[in-house]
């Protein structure tokens, strides 16, 4: 705390670069920290029962992990995608923003199209919630997982739909930025859930 | 303005360059999958696999490499503190009798 | 003063606890009285009386500091001090059992103790194993072990003259010991809320000394075995939480 | 959780500050002194909801129910649910909007010279959260098989089986509720944390912030960090009731340890969460009322800052008997010990703050010194609960409910009272009474002592709390009158309530109006109107010096804005 005896009573500003850092990231980042805490939270729970259990390879051997394989596939090319939209929000470059959030939308929508196939033909097969705590974590970690994605799709999508009225431009310019911070740690989460899930 | 063009396309390659490796490190990981090795070998290579790949979209597409060092702590204590209290509770839940 | 609010301690680590109590007693009541009195001297001492009276100190030079760091060191000097005392008592309590002649299996169910003793062959599962509800019999002298499972929630078994205590988790046998100083009935409690009438979920462990225990164990193993159609409840409750 | 992203977005725009429409000005309003109002008030209601919960418990407790006396209606199950449902209200729908949710929003703004919070749609947002929250707690009382009755710990599998309590749509409703609460408050600390970072007026470095924005904000930063895990734990919780799943149903190989681990991993910091603004509205008021610059500032940041850390790592020394792993209870127990020492290093600044002061005792000062007072009392006997030792003997008695009551009564209400008396004025531009609130503290402070002591009685002698007939257990039954005592006390505590909420209700109407600076403090919500208008302060100010210089040597007055220059005296004398 500055005294008189330290400092003179008077505005002594150090350049404050934390001030400098826009609110709006700052904001984002902390929501992250708090998502990388509820999966890390659920990963953390399912890693250790798996392991008391020896593993659980005989009940992991029924997901499939080729469809795991694609929507894996899916999901990092949607990250290029939303990287390009940022890339073309700098630029300013109204068009290609239209364009690659166009994408990002539609390739989150492929993913969760494919995670509902796959779903349903697991329980077509028998595999719910219920039958085995191997499943019962499966689909608690891809279900959470496939809010999310949910809530990035409706995101981008109003993001683009106010790209595509070219409204309020200097608002969208950080938004589409933290739209794809929040898209990329989706994707991230899955990134561990695929091996967690379909490789172990 | 062509210089901002110009900007504007590199950017998208060093985006796309980044999508290349995280192919490659995917491409890998299911090789390892298949591979004819100890099944606690293929989980430690597909892991370092995985922490390969969200490295690379943290630090490029989420340009972590350029933020204050603030932001790096808002994202990794967390990590920290998941991952040890998972490790803490490896005797009592992972490790029972 | 304040260590006879504890009840009688019955058991052979029961001066264990009440030491480290009294150690902690002991040092916190010094540093309570301690703090109490200087706020209270303060806050007479320095009541506003005329403008201007107060000092200005801000607590910043290494001098002003020392005041409220070295009772902080203090603080962490005592607190090691009490760190090494409970370890030790903990180790002696809850890490090593003592090779223990006399073995109980306690069985858990909302909201009743049941406690299975192995009989003359010391072994569980076989014909002369005896059960018997909410009493717990002992000799004095002897470290017990209890070999305890629940059926339904979690449970703790508790005993304050003992100055036992173990939660029960479903699903695995987790053991405990003790070993009573003194003949007497004592009251054995559920500590872990376990439903509607967890309150009801008490029992009574009775030590008996060496010359006790010989008759009230004969009046049980006679010669003969224990009625057949005990048997089969026995075994599976005792082994029922054991998967 | 996505809303919180989208709304994250928002950010403070000029037109923002329009003076709005009734219903944006007062019902949804994204004004940080509305929104804390609506936090105080429903903080108030709850904490008459929760009176009403101890009142119903200790009478049963002092003349159970088939008794003379006793409840007519009182059934075991109907016991637990209020037991349970006492601890969910207090902790979760009382301490923390009183604590974050009121102080928290109406002071950091203004202390860090804001016009309001980073992002003010988001803090709606959060208000609405709670209030929807509490609305599914109301309404699990109503339902039937009664209100969740497993404890606010919620141990599974009774609170996972739906079978073992009467509650089966109750608990199903309570962990919706609490997981409410859950989201509202990581939005607010979303808030709390971002808008100290990046929001502080020129001048206003880290070091030059009021320890009250640093206690929040840590307070924030424990939450954010330490209910991830329960959030996952409680989808996993309701999972297992409605589709049986069996993530903790041993049967179906899951573990009731994981829920005890993840529970206390948040349960543990979240004490802190509730302490830490206690102690930042203590430590707000102590300089104030001793006109007195607070006692090594940097050292009670960096104590606080190192208790926060170390709460992160001690959550275990709840679980010493659960049947967790013994060799972990020794470094859990070190940890939780060594926890006391910022705590009394904060302790002893706050008491060196009094040293060589002017101490006028006004009622926020009297309510703070008492919270400080009690607080030391729940501080010392925490002790005999972390060590792994007696704790053995301690665990789940009634020394621990007066020890945590210990702890979170004199944080939650003796500061809760303290910050109401102080930032009254600033808040609703009057004065309260001094004299019922002289008279409401004393009857509190006696009273609150009258409560707790018994029971450390009661429990050092053994009995187990969460019973509904203690006197059932033979040992027992000769500290009956300790209970009668404690609960007569909680009678007369509750009462002694009611000069406050004369004084509360009538000063809005009644009360002396209040010009800026009552109080001739130095923070800056002190230089704007009382109450401030909306957006705060006209222009930003420009902040010179830290937030705690009385007394001055050499100044005209014996207090200095945190915007003020230094003014020397001009005759001999001062403020």
């Amino acid at each position: 705390m500055d005294t008189l005896a330290t400092s003179p009573s008077d505005v002594a500003v150090e350049p404050d670069r934390i001030r400098a850092i826009p609110q709006g990231k700052v904001g984002v980042w902390w929501f992250l920290a708090s998502e990388i805490m509820i999966f890390g939270g659920l990963i953390g729970s399912f890693i250790l029962i798996r392991l008391a259990h020896g593993g659980w390879h005989a009940e992991a051997d029924h997901v499939h992990w080729r469809i795991g394989a694609l929507n894996t596939l899916v999901l990092l090319t949607s990250s290029l995608t939303m990287a390009w939209a940022c890339d073309a929000v700098k630029e300013r470059d109204q068009r290609a923003l239209k364009t690659f959030l166009f994408l990002t939308m539609l390739l989150g929508l492929t993913f969760l199209g494919i995670k509902a196939f796959e779903y349903s033909w697991e329980i077509s097969d028998g595999f719910t919630p219920a039958t085995n705590l191997f499943f019962a974590f499966y689909f608690t970690l891809t279900g959470l997982h496939a809010c999310h994605v949910l809530g990035g799709i409706v995101a981008n999508t109003l993001l683009w739909l106010c790209a595509v009225r070219g409204r309020r431009w200097p608002m969208i310019q950080h938004r589409v930025e933290f739209a794809g911070l929040y898209w990329h740690f989706v994707d991230i989460v899955w990134i561990f859930l695929f091996p967690l899930v379909y490789l172990s | 303005m062509p210089e901002l063009d110009e900007n504007l396309r590199a950017a998208r390659r060093a985006d796309f360059r980044v999508w290349e490796y995280l192919l490659l490190l995917l491409v890998a990981g299911l090789v390892v999958f298949a591979a004819p090795i100890p099944k606690m070998g293929i989980v430690a290579l597909i892991f370092a696999a995985a922490v390969a790949k969200a490295g690379l979209v943290v630090r490029n597409y989420m340009h972590l490499r350029h933020e204050h060092l603030l932001l790096y702590l808002i994202a990794f204590v967390p990590v920290l503190l998941f991952v040890g209290l998972t490790l803490t509770l490896l005797p009592d839940i992972a490790l029972r009798q | 003063m304040i260590q006879n609010w504890l009840p009688l301690g019955a058991s052979s680590f029961s001066g264990d606890v009440d030491g480290v109590f009294r150690l902690i007693l002991y040092v916190v009541g010094a540093w309570f009285i301690l703090v109490e009195a200087l706020i209270l001297f303060f806050v007479i001492r320095y009541r506003r009386r005329r403008a201007g009276q107060a000092v200005y100190v801000t607590g910043e030079t290494a001098y002003q500091l020392a005041w409220i760091l070295i009772p902080g060191l203090i603080v962490l000097l005592l607190d090691l001090g009490i760190d090494a005392s409970g370890a030790r008592a903990w180790g002696k309590i809850k890490e090593q059992t003592p090779a223990a002649a006399f073995k109980a299996r306690v069985t858990a169910e909302r909201f009743a103790w049941l406690f299975t003793y192995p009989g003359p062959d010391r072994r569980f599962g076989t014909e002369d194993d005896l059960w018997e509800v909410g009493t717990l019999h002992v000799p004095v002298g002897q470290p017990v072990e209890l070999e305890m499972n629940s059926m339904d929630v979690i449970h703790s078994f508790a005993v304050p003259n003992f100055r036992l205590r173990q939660d029960i988790l479903p699903g695995r046998t987790i053991k405990a010991w003790f070993e009573a100083t003194q003949p007497g009935s004592y009251e054995i409690e559920c500590t872990e809320l376990c439903g509607a009438e967890h309150y009801k979920m008490q029992g009574k462990a009775i030590a008996l000394d060496a010359k006790e225990y010989e008759r009230w164990s004969r009046e049980h193993w006679p010669a003969a075995p224990v009625r057949p159609q005990d048997q089969p409840k026995t075994a599976s409750a005792a082994h029922g939480g054991n998967e | 959780m996505m809303t919180t992203a989208g709304a994250s977005l928002t950010s403070v725009t000029e037109e923002h500050y329009a003076e709005p429409s009734f219903w944006r000005q007062y019902v949804f309003s994204t004004d940080h002194k509305t929104i804390a109002k609506q936090y105080l008030a429903l903080a108030l209601f709850w904490s008459v909801v929760g009176g009403l919960t101890a009142h119903i418990v200790r009478w049963q407790l002092a003349w159970p129910a088939g008794t003379r006396l006793g409840h007519r209606l009182l059934t075991p199950d109907a016991y637990n649910a209020m037991v349970t449902m006492h601890g969910t209200i207090m902790v979760f729908f009382v301490a923390m909007p009183l604590l974050l949710g009121a102080f928290g929003n109406f002071c950091i703004p203004l202390m860090i010279g804001a016009r309001d919070m980073a992002f003010p749609r988001l803090n709606m947002l959060s208000v609405w959260t709670f209030f929807l929250s509490s609305l599914v707690l109301l309404a699990s009382f109503f339902v039937p098989g009664g209100a969740a009755a497993s404890g606010w710990t919620a141990y599974a599998p009774l609170s996972s089986v739906p079978a073992y309590t009467a509650a089966v749509l109750g608990q199903d409703l309570w962990i919706l509720a609490v997981a409410l609460e859950f989201a509202s408050f990581l939005m607010g600390g979303i808030n709390f944390l971002t808008t100290p970072l990046t929001l502080r007026a020129p001048g206003m470095s880290l070091w030059r912030l009021p320890l009250l924005v640093w206690y929040e904000a840590c307070a924030s930063l424990l939450f954010l960090l330490s209910v991830g895990p329960l959030v996952a734990g409680a989808v996993m919780l309701l999972l297992d009731r409605l589709v049986g799943t069996g993530f903790y149903l041993p049967a179906r190989g899951g573990d009731p340890l994981l829920w005890e681990h993840l529970f206390w991993f948040f349960g543990h910091p979240e004490v802190y969460v509730v302490a830490l603004p206690g102690f930042g509205i203590m430590l707000e008021i102590l300089p104030v009322f001793a006109r007195k610059p607070i006692f090594g500032y940097r050292t009670i940041v960096i104590s606080v800052l190192t208790a926060a850390g170390l709460s992160l790592i001690v959550w275990a020394h709840h679980m010493f008997v659960s049947g967790m792993d013994p060799r972990l209870a020794a470094p859990f127990s070190v940890t939780t010990i060594l926890i006391s020492v910022p705590f009394v290093i904060i302790v002893f600044a706050m008491v060196a703050t009094l040293w060589g002061g002017a101490i006028s005792l006004e009622t926020p000062m009297l309510f703070a010194l008492g919270g400080l007072a009690s607080f030391i009392l729940g501080g010392v006997t925490g002790i005999f609960l972390g060590s792994e030792t007696t704790d053995i003997y301690l665990h789940a008695t009634y020394f621990v409910v007066a020890h945590f009551h210990y702890t979170m009564f004199p944080v939650t209400f003796f500061a809760g009272f303290a910050g109401l008396y102080y930032w009254y004025p600033k808040m609703f531009g009057r004065m309260m009474n001094e004299r019922l609130g002289k008279l409401h503290f004393w009857l509190t402070f006696i009273l609150f002592n009258a409560v707790f002591i018994p029971l450390f009685v009661v429990g050092l002698a053994g009995t187990p709390r969460r019973v509904y007939a203690p006197a059932a257990y033979e040992l027992f039954k000769p500290l009956q009158h300790f209970q009668v005592a404690a609960t007569v006390a909680t009678l007369l505590l509750l009462a002694s309530q009611l000069p406050f909420v004369a004084n509360f209700l009538l000063s809005m109407v009644r009360g002396r109006r209040a010009e800026k600076n009552p109080w001739r403090a130095n923070t800056l919500e002190w230089t704007v109107e009382s109450p401030p208008p909306h957006g705060n302060f006209a222009a930003p100010p420009v902040v010179r010096h830290g937030p705690y210089e009385y007394s001055v040597p050499g100044s005209r007055v014996d207090w200095m804005a945190q915007d003020q220059r230094f003014e020397p005296a001009q005759a001999a004398g001062g403020g």
